[in-house]
């Protein structure tokens, strides 16, 4: 086993235990700061597969924003933080079913396609990623429609979300 | 070698020393709890109430006008690495993108959401 | 080296337990967190097929991105919706929520 | 290759030779010295740290016309040495009620924000730090670790002071980061890349004369970002008793101190790196890289000067109208001259250098003078509409 799979491994563990904590954890707040956890090392495992932009991206826009919009969603929204009722519904059971049948499925599904243990080619010598992304988001043969399209859903996204929370009658 | 393995060193390294300043003031710090000196701080008064209080909508639409411009930058930083090798097109497409979010903002701004009440 | 089959694996686990999250959590914020652990398990896997396929085309990075801007428009607007339930009915447990039911 | 020319590399190779003599894994060697020099680096940081208190104490003291610390020690160098020892033996107490794991990581999570920003500094020609081709972003991604760690310690103290205050600075922070990112697209498109090394490389005339009015915004985002005054209003000592981090004391509290110094200086830093052409200096640092070093601490230096300035002699101004100016002000002005800037960098792509020169500063200028004659004549609407809210209320009155 290589230095690099064992980074692999403890980090792929460290994610899943995290994720784990964020689905069962009473407390929201703390759940909030798991999935924080989870999403740090989702970021290593970009870094692992040599997108340090995505990385860099994944840190700045999850925990940077989005993890703070969680923490002031869940402090608008709570009436008593230490609420003892069941935080999961009667039939758990059923739910934690599907969602191993999925991922039992999913394994399934993917070990039968050929390419499922491919290997990494090496990263060309100097490939430089971020600059092909800037140039193929803004390559009228390219991304270029996505990349307008995005702005707009933003802006659906921002007007939306300002109206339906904030709308003073 | 990947050169993230440097930057996890530096926050490896970077949790070590605050951890360990923090361990010397436990280690050689006196320990005499009390409950008047646990109890929280308010200005000297008896703290009243439950700390955690309700609060502002007004920090919700802060964070939800910055997510929607920090996904914008992300956008952005490549277009800005190659710009100065595209055309004047790619100029256009930018302020075309950056245009479109700033009727977010200004439609915001109209809705009154950027003051502080 | 690390084989393709190990990403993938990981990202079907995370969706896994996103999807455990969504399905059995009864606070709405909490569904939420869970629908952000599926999202990135698809990340996850997009980023793995541009690493693993063709590195020139850049499609991986360009979804996955786009597919940040789907999940900040997704926490913005769901988390709105939940505020805005909260402040109507003065709940965030899903299962209270059923005022179109008879 | 000598000493004097490559200090780093010369000792990296003699200390990896040691440990492969002593028959280690090649690679195991290269990380385990990495690692120690990670671990100089950061311990002269915080060494560093230490005397920033002093420093601070000194030129605020000029400021306002004192001595400043001069009893333990000569000049009183010696006191902020006095000001650890007596943090280590502070008793370290937590709060009732206080979530105690979060409590204890905030601090911890606070000072690593700071200190890694210094993975991605070049401090010489020779010694890179890490080579990322994210540098620029990377400052932003370690900014929000910090603004991570002030929400835990806000919310983790189990005081309502605190969690105002923590809240209060993590709205500031997000708010004056949207024109902090934008402006960090400046450099970046001047220079084609995100890489710290290759800014300063390209910078053959410093940025800040190229854009002026960038690194102004930059400055004025990256105070608000400290949270220091005039921008302090999040934390407010006076109001908020601190702010976010009252309930800490001890070691603890010395974390957010020392890292709000050091981040301070940090950013003293990048603003010298990507407007001020960091360790450059009319090829001075081409002599040596201790040289260099030298050259790019006493630009940094300048440019923590510079914010401790602002906040010594600035009249503090209130939470709305410091969110407003972001909001109103500076955010709709960073996106203007992001696309200005963009634009004149293609239309001007292949004129004479000086041209280009005249060209973006002009362009910087108009820019500036447009938004403020905007600004000029927005508030003297304002104005008036107070002035005549204000004259009804008297004859109401009379």
């Amino acid at each position: 086993m290589t230095g690099e799979q064992i980074i692999f491994l403890i980090v792929a563990l460290f994610t899943l235990g995290s994720a784990l904590m964020v689905v069962t954890t009473r407390n929201l707040i703390h759940a909030a700061l798991w999935l924080v956890a989870t999403l740090f090392g989702v970021a290593v495992i970009y870094a692992l597969l040599n997108a340090g932009f995505m990385a860099v991206v994944q840190v700045v826009v999850y925990i940077g924003a989005i993890a703070i919009l969680f923490i002031f969603a869940v402090m608008l929204t709570r009436k008593d933080l230490r609420d003892n009722t069941p935080q999961t519904n009667k039939n758990w059971w059923a739910g934690a079913l599907v969602a191993a049948l999925t991922f039992v499925g999913l394994v399934f599904t993917l070990q039968s396609w050929s390419g499922f243990s491919k290997t990494a080619s090496a990263v060309p010598l100097g490939f430089d990623a971020i600059s092909q992304l800037g140039e193929q988001l803004t390559s009228p043969t390219a991304y270029v429609l996505p990349f307008e399209v995005a702005s707009v859903l933003l802006l659906a996204a921002l007007v939306g979300a300002v109206y339906v929370a904030f709308n003073k009658k | 070698m990947n050169e993230w393995l440097y930057v996890a060193l530096f926050i490896v390294v970077g949790m070590i020393i605050p951890i360990g300043a923090i361990a010397a003031g436990f280690i050689f710090g006196p320990k005499k709890p009390n409950p008047i000196k646990q109890s929280t701080y308010e200005c000297g008064i008896e703290p009243v109430g439950e700390a955690w209080i309700q609060f502002k909508a007004q920090y919700y639409i802060f964070a939800l006008v910055f997510l929607v411009f920090d996904v914008e930058a992300v956008f952005l930083f490549p277009w800005a690495v190659k710009i100065g090798q595209l055309g004047l097109y790619a100029v256009i497409e930018g302020i075309v993108f950056v245009g479109i979010l700033v009727v977010g903002l200004v439609y915001t701004w109209r809705k009154g959401m950027l003051e502080w009440v | 080296m690390i084989p393709l089959s190990w990403y993938l694996i990981l990202a079907a686990a995370l969706f896994g337990i996103g999807l455990f999250g969504v399905l059995v959590r009864r606070n709405a914020v909490a569904i939420l967190l869970g629908v952000e652990l599926m999202l990135n398990a698809v990340n996850i896997n997009l980023v793995a097929f541009w690493r693993y396929g063709d590195m020139a085309t850049m499609a991986g990075q360009v979804f996955a991105i786009i597919v940040f801007a789907v999940a900040a428009a997704e926490v913005s607007v769901g988390l709105a919706l939940v505020i805005s339930v909260y402040r109507r009915r003065n709940t965030v447990i899903a299962d209270e929520l059923d005022m179109l039911k008879w | 290759m000598n000493f004097w020319n490559d200090p780093l590399k010369v000792a990296a190779g003699w200390l990896e030779g040691i440990f492969t003599g002593w028959g280690m894994d090649a690679v195991l060697a290269h990380v385990l010295v990495v690692f120690l020099g990670v671990f100089l680096l950061i311990t002269i940081l915080m060494v560093l740290d230490i005397f920033l208190v002093w420093i601070e104490r000194k030129v605020v003291a000029r400021f306002q016309d004192r001595i400043g610390p001069n009893r333990v020690g000569p000049y009183g160098l010696i006191q902020p040495f006095a000001d650890i020892i007596k943090l280590i033996i502070k008793e370290d107490t937590t709060p009732d009620g206080a979530d105690k794991v979060v409590y204890n990581l905030a601090p911890i999570l606070s000072m690593m924000s700071v200190l890694i920003l210094w993975a991605i500094v070049p401090l010489a020609p020779v010694m890179l730090g890490v080579d990322l081709n994210v540098g620029v972003l990377f400052l932003i991604a370690a900014g929000a670790i910090g603004t991570l760690s002030i929400i835990m310690a806000g919310w983790s103290s189990n005081n309502k002071f605190a969690m105002i205050g923590g809240f209060r600075q993590v709205a500031v922070m997000v708010a004056f980061e949207i024109p902090m990112l934008t402006m960090l697209m400046i450099p970046t498109i001047f220079a084609g890349s995100m890489n710290m090394n290759d800014i300063i490389e390209s910078q053959n005339v410093w940025y800040f004369i190229i854009s002026p009015l960038g690194a102004l915004i930059f400055l004025i985002a990256a105070i608000a970002e400290l949270g220091r005054a005039p921008f302090d209003l999040a934390e407010g000592e006076s109001e908020l008793v601190a702010g976010f981090n009252i309930e800490y004391s001890g070691m603890k509290f010395g974390m957010f101190y020392a890292g709000e110094l050091l981040h301070a200086f940090t950013f003293g830093g990048f603003w010298a790196i990507l407007f001020f052409g960091g360790y450059r200096f009319f090829g001075l640092e081409q002599v040596s890289p201790f040289l260099a070093i030298l050259i790019l601490v006493i630009k940094a230096m300048l440019g923590y000067w510079v914010i401790m300035w602002v906040k010594y002699t600035m009249m503090r101004i209130r939470i709305d109208q410091m969110l407003g100016f972001n909001w109103k002000f500076l955010t709709p002005l960073s996106f203007a001259l992001l696309l200005v800037t963009a634009l004149m960098n293609t239309l001007l792509r292949g004129a004479d250098g000086w041209l280009y020169i005249l060209g973006m500063f002009l362009a910087n200028v108009v820019t500036a003078w447009v938004a403020l004659e905007i600004a000029r004549s927005v508030s003297k609407k304002e104005r008036e509409r107070v002035e005549g809210v204000k004259q009804v209320a008297e004859v109401h009155h009379s």
